[in-house]
């Protein structure tokens, strides 16, 4: 595969210009007692300015390790075998650690899953943040000075300025998780990571949460990148999305495309399994077998032991990501055979 | 569906996913699925140990300092073994006897002004008091030495009562192992208890538990120890009872219950209850097999612990014993040995250089355990 | 917070009541403590039966336990044997102080080191050096303390011979003296636990600055002040020719007990780093761009604190039987020593008295670790 | 219609805040505060509501994990016909577990991981000393069957971390329904499978309750799946039932102002979808001795005189099937 090509798969569904953030390529493994652990596995999408992309996926498909990735925080048993991470046209897996240490928050920054444990318990909230601040300012910025940007955050989001000075603990989850954000905007980056930033909060909060992402967005024009297993979130605040699945990209593309009409048979099962509360309701159905073990993953299609449409092709050869249109790519051989997920029976 | 020959261990019932209550094979349909239970059983019970000890063998060996102390338990466990096989067969109880066995050793020494090499010279006032008023320096004389330095015989040299010093130091390891053994399980029964207990009924058990556990560890088990051999007559039962008790009851007591705590409010604690469980049964069942693994961590180092409080108190004469390593060093501190450096150091080394090796063992052997039992200290 | 500490306290008397309680039983099960001093030919008859109906023995149990209550909070624990006629007291009023220098010393010397070398150590997982420290805190952890003190004598004392072997003070340059040993030790104790509030005072202080570089300089600066004003104030008095011979005396066996208990807390500190290396806050640290020193000093090391103060007690003990033993091999007058020689002698009152104020001392370390882990842990603040 | 299996009467459970051995406690959370619910036999009712609002509590006092401070439940049982669950003696409680059971959330963690699958099944039927070990054996293999891990002896042996979350999960219904109850509380059995194994779980637990005419008790916060597990849905604020009826009718037409919000709060996977703002304000708070007033006062929309003035609203009928607890809602 070419990199012009894999460029405009990446880019299936998105702007045509050159993008903020590309990835191209990337292939991941860990190394464990086990064996080896084919984490990710030749993953490229790109991410144009003020673009929100979704990285949707079950447990252990690799959207948590891509994360890490973009920001140089693998751990110390991961192996980059291959790829590009390129920044504004630089290359931040080449890079030196001292080099990346300073691309870090100040150009990527993330919003964490699980606000409660991203939060050191000893320091205040504005100690955590303000940190941040100083290694990015070079250490010129003075704790007044840092009391006023933050206080300016705090308002962004929609917390009182009080909170500040509160330790974690002393926060409700929805205002930990805010000022988590505030902390991830402080270094005015171009692009946010948001793993999972509203799992474990209540429906009514995180629909706040995301409101607020989204409107923050559209006021600062940075890019964000979702993460989620949740395939009614990534719906409400991706302009594109790509579905992973055991350490690839199974589907890429423009989100109302995508959702109109899946081309890959594992984002149709992802449609298909998730019950909605509007609409009519329609038969859902399961998927066979469990995630591959990636340990030893399977030959061919990595989807097709469960896949209800798999042939003897998808066990011998590996399908690759290729465009259909230029709004959507999928990684199946039968793309064009999918069906379309309102046709499923209606129930009630 | 196409099935794939790669498929691993935790797939291979995959079909378990598909549309539920249809036999997936033509496997026996009269409900006596479980005919072969008793031998199936058995073989399965045998191939998860085998299994979890294969990889539990594999993390515990990865950390090579749990390894190294194996080894050294086992070098001592050999020597504790064999010395009544060698008391039986080679060696002479009336000359090997640890306790009251006597070899003084005839040697043609060198008189001198001041000791140098024990085994070859006498300090002239000794030999003017033994032997002959008139002698002087540089004369030879013929005389028994005891403490000897190692020879073909005592390997080990001899101890100011002319006693074989291998021979002290093997049955030296057999008090060890057995102050050990008599101590860690003490901690181990009463630790458990006491934590799981106070861990899954709460309320004023807990209350009462903790609370004895502050007093316990209020008394370190040394002072304690030393206190009561001023009133009573100290044995290795009874000191290892109540190193064990102090202990156990104290601080291991607490970090059981903590440990206890993060199992007692586990789910399956509430689905044992659902399912008609009483307390005890819970915790007999539930709580206590789940926190066997650090109990077994502590056993260790309970054992380094007392082996090491055997010692000291030995050492200062307050426990009755026939032989320690601590009372090898304790004779010979009396006969003014000690201090006088390494001249006489088979005397010193042997037995300090034990209580701290098996101790140290222990310590090792259980670090190497905490890394395997311990999830919170694996990498991820 | 006060609130938690106060029933702390509180938790802490009714222990050390239940250790003087069953302490009384323990003595009064083994039958009558006065016998020795009947075998004693030093003690005359009539001393035993002034002790015998000062401790009440001839009264029935309830009553001896009620007088032997009140006793102890007036500061009454009768008698010693062995060293006829001194006030139980008396000796331990006289000798708890060194014993608590000594633990002081060593333990405050032991924690900042050990917390120093065991955050390194646990950020060297895995590797060659990180073995051999944990090998070497595990060995100073478990080496049998009489013969390391032994050999700490034989290096130190006779082969380069730096320190004196055994002993408090040099009694020649003493005698005639307008001191009392314990009067210099005691303001040595004190003004050394003064230095290190003041130390901590002044860190606390420099924190507050505005610009960053404020506060390095400040805490620098102040700290190095602090110091100052420590040795100049000493050189200054008259006291401190003796101060001094007290201090060459305690080297040896305070760098003995640190050493030891060393080990002990460097692995707690190294368990309690891995442990927190694996919290989700310390990727968020390295998000934000810190350097790999700034996220194990600031955010690991910080938080790793907390589990080693609240596990210290357990490192304690050790601290407290090197205690004992080193005071009998260095000879050093304290109340480990006097533990020790009550009980050869079999003098019961001394015996109980040490125990008990050993108890006491514990119990105060416990409450202050208790205090400083309230005050490091802000979830414990409110 | 039959009467009721289940019936909760003004169910309570207050926890004391300030423990202390002398003092009596003076703040209490009201973890529930008076509910009353009826569930049918072979019905699957919903009890939805946010995190911290109570619905666990009722789970756990209806399998007697939690001692209720007030109220009563009455079920209808075989082996103790018309029992009250809040009075009852040792004996009583023994045999009321045949009835009563439970499948918990985390697969991971509700199985003793030292115990085999085959072990954990029938623990049930060995506590209530239900036959002989070999018919035990066979009960268990049976069960194992029915959930779909089949066949039996691939898995009885092997201990719960050798299965996925999938396959504990389906554990975790058979030794549920392994001594035949009538009645079974869901707590949340779904939410932590990914989501491509959560059907096939949901299905199985439906197609289950028809076949063995069981009653649940789904304890969920995610709208979609109660839609499609439950026959009628319970909605909870801080304690309280504000919204009963049945699934259909309460998504469509949900009348108590927090349900309006709960429902227009959850995304839907659909793009060109655009959802109205929920209308609701602040944040939950803890119900630490809570005015009698109407829970919901400070968030609610609505709120005027009427709902400052009186206690909390009752549960009233709106139409024959949907009852709803707001004096504003007609």
């Amino acid at each position: 595969m070419t990199t012009t090509a894999t460029t405009t798969t990446a880019q299936a569904g998105g702007q045509r210009s050159t993008p903020l953030l590309e990835v191209d390529g990337l292939t991941v493994r860990y190394e464990t007692l086990r064996g080896d652990v084919r984490a990710i596995e030749d993953v490229s999408f790109a991410v144009g300015d003020g673009e929100s992309l979704g990285l949707v996926g079950e447990s252990g498909c690799g959207k948590s390790s891509v994360a890490l990735s973009l920001l140089g925080l693998l751990p110390k048993n991961a192996r980059v075998d291959a790829g590009e991470i390129r920044l504004q046209g630089q290359d931040l897996l080449r890079l030196p650690e001292s080099q990346m240490r300073k691309h870090r928050w100040n150009d990527i920054a993330m919003v964490f899953q699980g606000a409660m444990n991203a939060w050191n318990p000893v320091y205040t909230i504005f100690t955590q943040i303000e940190e941040a601040l100083t290694i990015h300012q070079r250490g010129s910025m003075t704790r007044s000075e840092a009391r006023r940007r933050v206080g300016d955050l705090f308002e962004l989001v929609g917390l009182d300025a009080q909170m500040m000075d509160r330790y974690p603990h002393e926060l409700s989850g929805g205002m930990r998780q805010r000022a988590v954000i505030a902390m991830a905007l402080s270094c005015d980056p171009k692009v946010i990571i948001a793993d999972e930033p509203t799992t474990a909060l209540d429906v009514i909060v995180q629909d706040r949460i995301l409101r607020q992402l989204k409107r923050i967005q559209s006021e600062l024009g940075m890019s964000i990148i979702y993460i989620s297993h949740d395939i009614a979130v990534i719906a409400e605040v991706a302009d594109r999305l790509a579905v992973m699945y055991a350490g690839g990209i199974a589907e890429i593309g423009a989100s109302h495309t995508v959702f109109g009409h899946p081309r890959h048979p594992y984002s149709w099962s992802l449609l298909t399994s998730t019950p909605s509360i509007k609409g009519p309701l329609r038969t859902l159905s399961p998927l066979a077998g469990e995630p591959p073990d990636l340990h030893d993953p399977p030959a061919g299609c990595p989807f097709h032991p469960r896949c209800p449409m798999a042939t003897d092709r998808c066990a011998a050869e590996k399908p690759p990501l290729e465009l259909l249109s230029s709004a959507q790519a999928s990684a199946c051989w039968y793309a064009d055979q999918v069906p379309d997920p309102r046709e499923q029976e209606v129930l009630r | 569906m196409t099935t794939s020959p790669q498929r691993t261990a935790t797939t291979t019932g995959a079909g378990a996913e598909g549309p539920p209550g249809t036999p997936q094979d033509g496997s026996d349909p009269s409900g006596r699925g479980l005919a072969t239970g008793r031998r199936a059983r058995l073989a399965n019970r045998i191939r998860v140990l085998r299994a979890s000890f294969r990889e539990n063998w594999a993390l515990f060996k990865r950390n090579r300092i749990g390894v190294v102390g194996l080894v050294v338990i086992a070098i001592f466990a050999i020597m504790a073994l064999l010395h009544p096989i060698l008391m039986d067969t080679v060696w002479d109880p009336e000359r090997y006897h640890p306790v009251v066995g006597y070899s003084a050793q005839e040697v043609e020494l060198t008189v001198v002004e001041e000791i140098e090499n024990p085994g070859q010279e006498i300090d002239l006032q000794r030999a003017q008091l033994r032997h002959d008023p008139t002698i002087q320096v540089g004369d030879t004389v013929e005389d028994t030495i005891q403490p000897a330095p190692p020879s073909l015989d005592h390997p080990l040299g001899t101890d100011p009562l002319g006693r074989d010093v291998l021979s002290q130091l093997m049955l030296g390891a057999q008090t060890a192992f057995g102050m050990g053994a008599v101590a860690a399980m003490t901690t181990v029964i009463v630790a458990t208890f006491i934590g799981s207990v106070a861990a899954y009924f709460r309320g004023w058990v807990d209350t009462v538990s903790m609370r004895s556990a502050d007093f316990f560890l209020l008394l370190p088990p040394i002072p304690f120890l030393i206190f009561l051999s001023a009133i009573y007559d100290l044995n290795m039962v009874t000191l290892g009872l109540v190193f064990g008790l102090v202990s156990g009851a104290g601080s291991t007591a607490i970090v059981l219950k903590s440990q206890a705590l993060t199992v007692a409010v586990k789910p399956f604690i509430d689905s044992a209850r659902v399912a008609g469980a009483s307390g005890m049964q819970v915790v007999l069942r539930h709580v206590i097999p789940n926190v066997l693994p650090l109990t077994f961590l502590y056993m260790m180092f309970t054992v380094s612990g007392a082996i090491s409080a055997e010692a000291i108190l030995s050492t200062f004469g307050l426990i009755d014993l026939p032989m320690s390593w601590g009372i090898m060093i304790q004779t010979a501190n009396d006969a003014g040995y000690i201090l006088r450096g390494v001249e006489y150091w088979w005397l010193l080394f042997p037995a300090g250089l034990a209580v701290t090796f098996l101790a140290f063992a222990f310590y090792l052997f259980g670090r190497g355990m905490d890394e395997v039992v311990n999830p919170r200290l694996r990498q991820r | 917070m006060a609130k938690r500490l106060l029933s702390r306290l509180g938790q802490l008397v009714f222990v050390l009541w239940l250790l003087v309680t069953v302490m009384f039983f323990v003595v009064n099960l083994a039958g009558d403590p006065t016998q020795q001093m009947a075998m004693d030919p030093n003690i005359p008859p009539e001393a035993r039966e002034l002790q015998i109906q000062r401790l009440g023995l001839d009264q029935p149990m309830h009553i001896q336990y009620w007088t032997y209550l009140t006793g102890l909070l007036q500061g009454d624990m009768g008698v010693s044997f062995h060293l006829y006629p001194r006030e139980v007291s008396d000796i331990i009023v006289e000798r708890l102080p060194r014993t608590f220098g000594l633990l002081l010393v060593a333990t405050v010397v032991s924690i900042v080191a050990g917390f120093a070398v065991g955050k390194r150590v646990a950020w060297l997982r895995g590797t060659r050096r990180e073995h051999g420290a944990t090998i070497v805190a595990v060995f100073l952890l478990t080496v049998f303390p009489v013969w390391a003190a032994l050999v700490m004598i034989w290096i130190f004392a006779f082969e380069l011979d730096w320190f004196p072997s055994r002993g408090f003070i040099t009694t020649a340059l003493w005698r005639g003296g307008p001191y009392a040993a314990n009067e210099v030790f005691i303001a040595l104790l004190l003004s050394i636990t003064a230095l290190l509030i003041a130390a901590f005072a002044v860190f606390l202080l420099s924190r507050r600055f505005d610009a960053p570089w404020m506060r390095t300089v400040g805490g620098i600066g102040g700290l190095a002040a602090v110091v100052a004003v420590f040795l100049l104030g000493w050189s200054a008095t008259p006291m401190a020719e003796y101060a001094a011979n007290i201090a060459y005396h305690t080297v040896l066996p305070t760098l003995t007990l640190t050493l030891l208990s060393f080990g002990g807390t460097m692995l707690l500190t190294r368990t309690a780093m891995m442990e927190t290396m694996q919290e989700d806050f310390v990727l968020t640290a390295r998000a934000k761009g810190l350097s790999e020193r700034a996220v194990r000093d600031k955010h690991v090391a910080r938080t790793a604190l907390n589990p080693v103060v609240a596990s210290f007690l357990i490192s304690l003990v050790t601290v407290i039987t090197g205690s004992i033993v080193f005071e009998q091999v260095f000879s050093w007058p304290g109340m480990g020593l006097t533990l020790l020689n009550a009980a050869t002698e079999g003098d019961v009152p001394l015996a109980i008295g040490g125990i008990i104020s050993l108890g006491f001392l514990f119990m105060i370390v416990h409450f202050l670790l208790d205090l400083v882990y309230s005050a490091l842990d802000p979830r414990l603040r409110t | 219609m039959s009467p009721p299996l289940l019936k909760l009467y003004e169910l309570q459970k207050h926890y004391p805040l300030d423990k202390g051995i002398l003092r009596k406690p003076s703040r209490f959370v009201h973890a529930v505060d008076g509910i009353d619910l009826d569930i049918g036999r072979g019905e699957s009712v919903g009890l939805v509501g946010e995190s911290g609002c109570g619905k666990t509590t009722v789970g756990r006092m209806l399998t007697l994990l939690a001692e209720p401070t007030n109220g009563s439940v009455a079920i209808r049982s075989d082996q103790l016909p018309d029992h009250d669950l809040t009075d009852l003696d040792k004996q009583d409680v023994n045999r009321l577990r045949r009835d009563v059971q439970m499948i918990f959330q985390d697969p991971y963690e509700s199985l003793n991981p030292r115990r085999t699958i085959i072990d954990a099944v029938t623990e049930p039927l060995r506590l209530q000393d239900l036959g002989s070990r070999e018919e035990q054996q066979e009960r268990g293999a049976e069960m194992l069957r029915l959930v779909g891990l089949a066949p039996p002896e691939t898995f009885a042996y092997r201990f719960p971390h050798e299965l996925s979350g999938g396959q504990r999960q389906r554990v975790a219904i058979a030794r549920a329904l392994v001594i035949n109850p009538s009645f079974v509380v869901c707590d949340e059995p779904t939410s932590m499978l990914d989501v491509s194994i959560r059907i096939s779980i949901m299905q199985l637990m439906r197609d289950l309750a028809e076949r063995l005419g069981v009653s649940y008790l789904y304890i969920t916060h995610d709208l979609g799946v109660a839609r499609y597990m439950c026959d009628r849905i319970a909605v909870m604020y801080l304690g309280k039932v504000v919204e009963v009826a049945r699934t259909e009718d309460l998504l469509a037409n949900p009348r108590h102002p927090y349900t309006q919000a709960l429902v227009s709060a959850v995304p839907v996977p659909d793009p060109t979808y655009e959802r109205p703002v929920p209308d609701i304000k602040g944040g939950v708070s803890r119900p630490v001795n809570p005015a009698p007033t109407c829970r919901f006062i400070d968030r609610c929309p609505w709120a005027d005189h009427t709902c400052e003035s009186n206690d909390h609203p009752p549960l009233e009928q709106v139409t024959s099937d949907h009852r709803v607890a707001c004096y504003h809602a007609r």
